[in-house]
């Protein structure tokens, strides 16, 4: 399902929305932005719950099928999209299983999807006789994501969706989300002004400003540059592509390959051969100029300044290269005079190592 | 199967009527159905087409109008009685009759004179009376001006002598009001069409069995004299 | 022989049954739209389905009665299609007790309605349900009190009813006689004793109906809603 | 010399306000705790409230012209307490009106009034506001829409109303007589053309008032719920 | 205002919060536990937006007052208290300048606080004309926090108050609540689940499990204990408390005194001496048994292997100790073999310098 869109609208009194987007019918396409960018008007218009007025210009088409133009209007319910809203909306005069109910017995398409299994990721068998409103914030947002999962349908949009639910949870979560779109082939809108949680998940990425798109494109392709890290302060992270080389069962660490350097990470879930996303947060990189020894930092990487960020901070994003990859470092100005790094040198990247996240990782 | 008559009666005469009709369905098959109504609203369902066969008014006015009209059988146009006025004071403690009328105080209860019989002559007979003293209400029929004295709201109405004889009030709280002080309340009945059953009950209305229910429930019956 | 007093319960019982199902059937509609819709008919709508009120019963009757005899051209069509006229027969009641009760219906309801949140709806939209499955899964539910309380003053109202029912009813026992014309013929007719009777039984059987109704209707938003105000 | 039926009007817009005002003053706070109560007393209180819709306002107005007389307790009482007796002023139509469209006035309102989030008046607590406060800076404007509702039913319906005006009024020229009645009598004594002059008068007058409460009102909702659903 | 409560309620069918507990009547005290911990229970029953039934015991008081026990209630209105909800409740027949009145118009305590400061640190200014519908989600949520700071609170409870606030905000929001408790001396009760926001913010700690409280006291001394941060990830991470020693404003870095040695951090807003916290995630903390050179990692402190965590997983969690006080390393198991680390050995821990990050830093 590739669902394309070519939008003007305008929001009294100064918002508007002007956005030529396709959302790719594979993976999990990430609309980031600051609060008021535009990201729930756009996914709202998408699934069919905004028109537009008559001074709109709203073109949305999903493959073949005309969604949205100036005569025709698809409703919401019959465009297969499941939709988890920024405040839950959850209905009232059902319990929780009420609302499961509901959403299983309109299926969008046949899902052979264990009712179980659901239940299980997002912990939710002791909630199922519960009224709505017992529910706590975080339960509520739970059973909120469980009735679109539940309900079969071709596309998952997203509105921030794990804001109100605590990290155990989230960690349960997220890669349960990646596997869903992966195995079930599921593409998903997701909404987020985390860039956290979006180098967690995103394979393609559309940055909102204001209404307008300002980058748009892979995420391996995006998230290297550093104007889009540079305003994130800690959050900066690159994800890289690695391949499992080896296991080591003792140590429960695996020994991934990247651009023929190793990287060791917990990843005994995998196949040798595998091709996993890495992702690693630019704080966590330090550089040496010399191979470093006895110390606790199992991952290094001989790697070639590329760039640096130009901006008045005390510190500053340092881009690599390793052959076809990028990582970036974050590190005080003062190291970088201290160890007088420039352009086209050839130095030592220290990675943290547990700081390697995969965003399949079960804890 | 057995006739049905149907009958609109003036809420007046509906308790007079009950009795006439109890002792004619024991001579006879006919079914007679009452329907009991003002006037005015009577005379407009008949002019709009209700399924009545005979009306019973509480004046002459209606059914003469009707008979204009065409809507009614020719020259079944009669009256049936001559309703009387009672002036009846419950909480009296002294004879009531025409004097009476001179001291009221408080409200007196009549019927309303634009649409009620019983209120075109009560307005008569008040004519040329002093009235300043008192507070004069009304009730949109004789019905309603003998609930606002019966319940206490007004000390004294004009009310029918039917219903303060139907109520069996104590003869010394009522006056029938001679009629020679106010113009006859003529009730006049016509007939819509020609059955058996209408045919029937006109002709029971002026057996004499009939007759003396008429007059002993207070009303006259027409041609006859005041007694 | 049956009580004439019971026949017109029976009818009373029908003729309000009757009037708040037809009223649920056409009022229902009318509420949602005019809760949700920002069309301009909406405007003009809305106090004309409150006009029946201001007209006395009775004057509004005597207005149907003309439009309900043959002379007109309404009972001429009506007439002819049905071989029957309306006034004095128990469908003309109906129509009567359904143009009169309408804004009682329709009213309570319009309000229970435009407090039903959009955003239930889009995600009730958004879970695959159609518009009538929304209507009758999400708002019906949700607003249980508000048909509660509409269908209750309908229903009441037309066993309460009077003025329309007199005038196109013709208070032909057994057809039109409906209970507050017989007791009010009771009154008139100076019968006290059977009035206050049934006066009495009319309170108690409609006390004991609208205790069971608002109870049973409690009692559910009472569960749903839980002791708390929760989270 | 004043056309009676101008006074008719008076008299009659004068009844609606003042028993509007009065259903405002007793019939908000009642609504207000049966829509919040979960005291046993709200499963009496609120059939109760709906009782006066049942009884034909004739039949209504007979009881309360028992009521009203000084034979009776209240009657009595009342008499002594202001020198007057009830019956056939304007007083007593009030207070007939008053019960009679109580349920009209109460209804729509819970509806309304059971709609509000426990949310939004907890919020205004932690801000500061007292239960009078919250009332009438959220709850009220929150329910805007109940309040027309509940005003217009009650209004036009004394407007409209007929039968116990008929009771208990004495339909006394330029002190009980009111519109319903006057134009009543017209029906009754055959003056069509001044009959059908004054009911189509007072549809006009009616939908001009109706339409500009409605049009006020849709308006209002329509600026604070804009034209989206929002987010 | 001191609050203590003492409280055992039971929520129908299987909840039960059991806590007795004392709010200091300074800084930011924390709720922390995750989803259907009964956080947002024991707060709305602190604020006294729930009761109890007669079977519950809830004794309440705030100093001498006694706000609720089986006699008294106070009502919410009359405890002088600010609330910022979780699902936010902005009143939606006002407009956002509507709001702001409403709370400005009833504020329990005269307070000279700048409306437009408040209006600039949350960014409202071109808000205030919106009606509520017509706001993002991030949008409501600010006005909801500036409702709240408006209205002149004696003590603020926030649950969950920056779940859909982005992360520029939230950092401009954070310093700003913090720096509004330390200097209005107001005490604040803030509900969380995100274990880094309450290392940000928190001056003393609870943590809820299952309605129970399991730990509680001031955060610089819970917070480096292995048990709390075991189940953390990369949360994990622990908050010591330096001085200001010297700045350095070419690089515009500041020297921090922690415990005899330096730390370097951008903390060029505060005067020489003061007394600041300081954040330091395990994960940004590696191990060298020498003294590393050559790195870009500036901060390296000479530290006592205090013990290790215990479990199963790859990774373990150090505890180091200089002085009186702690830090946390997470390491990968084999390092620690590698390096043969034993409790007892003096290490030194390379702290990745900008991961070091203030509470108050201004971005
Ligand atoms: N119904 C509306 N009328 C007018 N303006 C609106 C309306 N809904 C949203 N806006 C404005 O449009 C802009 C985009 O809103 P939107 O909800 O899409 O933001 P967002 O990117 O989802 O932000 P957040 O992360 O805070 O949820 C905002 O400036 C908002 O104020
Ligand atoms: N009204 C209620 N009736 C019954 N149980 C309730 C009620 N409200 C909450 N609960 C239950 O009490 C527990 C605590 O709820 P609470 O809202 O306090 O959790 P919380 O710690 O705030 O969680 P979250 O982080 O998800 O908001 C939950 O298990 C919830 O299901
Ligand atoms: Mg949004
Ligand atoms: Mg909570």
């Amino acid at each position: 399902m590739e669902i394309s869109a070519d939008i003007h609208l305008t929001r009294h009194p100064d918002f508007v929305l002007d956005v030529e987007m396709t959302v790719q019918p594979q993976g999990i396409t990430a609309l980031y932005g600051s609060s008021g960018s535009g990201k729930s008007t756009l996914l709202r218009l998408l699934a069919g719950l905004e028109r537009g007025t008559r001074k709109d210009r709203i073109e949305i088409t999903s493959g073949k099928t005309v969604w949205q133009s100036e005569q025709i209007f698809v409703p919401p319910e019959r465009r297969g999209i499941g939709f988890v809203f920024q405040q839950q909306q959850l209905f009232p005069h059902l319990s929780v299983q009420g609302n499961l109910d509901f959403a299983l017995s309109r299926q969008h398409t046949e899902q052979n999807l264990e009712v179980n299994q659901v239940y299980d990721w997002l912990n939710l068998h002791s909630l199922l006789d519960k009224e709505i409103s017992q529910l706590s914030g975080g339960e509520a947002q739970r059973v909120a994501i469980a009735r679109v999962l539940l309900n079969g349908a071709k596309c998952i949009f997203m509105d921030e969706p794990l804001g109100s639910i605590d990290s155990p949870s989230r960690s349960r979560i997220l890669p349960y989300l990646d596997r869903l779109h992966r195995n079930l082939q599921i593409p998903m809108v997701y909404v987020s002004h985390s860039y956290e949680e979006i180098t967690y998940l995103a394979d393609h990425l559309f940055v909102l400003d204001n209404g307008k798109i300002t980058s748009q494109g892979s995420m391996l392709e995006l998230c290297s540059s550093i104007e889009l890290n540079s305003g994130e302060g800690d959050a900066a992270a690159v994800v890289i592509q690695c391949t499992v080389a080896k296991h080591d069962l003792d140590y429960r660490l695996s020994e991934l390959d990247f651009e023929g350097a190793n990287i060791f990470v917990n990843a005994e879930q995998y196949q040798v051969g595998d091709s996993l996303r890495v992702r690693i947060p630019a704080k966590d990189v330090s550089i040496t100029t010399t191979r470093p020894g006895n110390s606790s930092i199992l991952n290094i990487l001989e790697v070639q300044i590329v760039s640096f960020e130009e901006n008045s901070g005390p510190s500053v994003l340092v881009r690599l290269r390793r052959n076809k990859q990028f990582v970036l470092a974050r590190i005080t100005k003062k190291s970088l005079n201290l160890l007088d790094l420039q352009p086209g040198q050839t130095v030592y990247a220290q990675i943290k190592s547990v700081a390697l996240l995969m965003e399949s990782i079960d804890d | 199967s057995a006739e049905t008559v149907r009958i609109a009666v003036a809420s007046n005469f509906h308790p007079t009527l009950t009795k006439i009709v109890q002792v004619l369905s024991k001579e006879s098959d006919t079914k007679y159905v009452l329907i009991s109504g003002s006037t005015g609203v009577l005379y407009s369902q008949i002019s709009n087409g209700a399924p009545f066969d005979i009306l019973m008014a509480a004046d002459k006015v209606r059914p003469a109008l009707l008979d204009t009209h065409g809507l009614i059988e020719p020259g079944s146009r009669m009256t049936y009685a001559v309703g009387r006025l009672a002036l009846w004071v419950p909480g009296s403690t002294s004879p009531v009759n025409k004097s009476f009328l001179q001291n009221l105080q408080g409200n007196l209860a009549i019927a309303n004179p634009e649409i009620a019989p019983y209120g075109v002559a009560a307005k008569e007979l008040l004519r040329g009376i002093d009235l300043s003293k008192v507070r004069l209400v009304m009730g949109n029929n004789v019905g309603q001006t003998f609930h606002f004295v019966q319940t206490g709201n007004a000390q004294a109405g004009l009310v029918a002598l039917s219903q303060v004889r139907h109520s069996e009030i104590d003869r010394r709280l009522f006056w029938p009001v001679d009629e020679g002080l106010h113009k006859p309340i003529e009730q006049q009945m016509v007939t819509m069409n020609q059955s058996a059953g209408t045919i029937e009950f006109s002709a029971f209305l002026i057996t004499e069995t009939a007759t003396n229910i008429i007059s002993n429930d207070g009303y006259r019956l027409p041609g006859s004299r005041e007694n | 022989m049956i009580d004439p007093d019971l026949v017109s319960l029976t009818i009373t019982l029908k003729l309000a049954a009757v009037t708040t199902f037809i009223l649920f059937l056409i009022g229902t509609p009318l509420a949602w739209w005019l809760a949700r819709t920002r069309h301009v008919a909406g405007f003009l709508v809305e106090p004309l389905v409150a006009l029946p009120i201001v007209l006395p019963p009775t004057v509004l009757g005597f207005y149907l009665l003309i439009l309900f005899s043959p002379n007109s051209g309404f009972g001429k069509a009506w007439a002819s299609l049905t071989g029957s006229t309306l006034a004095f027969t128990f469908e003309g009641l109906v129509i009567g007790s359904v143009i009169y009760s309408l804004p009682f219906y329709v009213q309570p309801l319009q309000v229970a309605f435009s407090g039903v949140k959009q955003d239930l709806l889009d995600a009730a939209a958004t879970l695959g349900a159609g518009p009538v499955d929304r209507f009758i899964n999400i708002v019906a539910p949700v607003c249980r009190s508000g048909f509660v309380v509409a269908g209750t003053l309908a229903f009441a109202h037309t066993v309460g009813e009077f003025g329309i029912v007199l005038m196109i009813g013709g208070n032909i026992s057994g057809e039109t006689r409906v209970l507050s014309i017989a007791l009010f013929d009771h009154v008139e007719t100076l019968e006290y004793g059977r009035a206050h009777l049934m006066a009495a039984g009319l309170l108690v059987f409609s006390f004991t109906l609208l205790l069971i109704v608002y109870t049973l209707n409690r009692w559910q938003t009472g569960r749903s809603s839980s002791l708390g105000s929760g989270s």
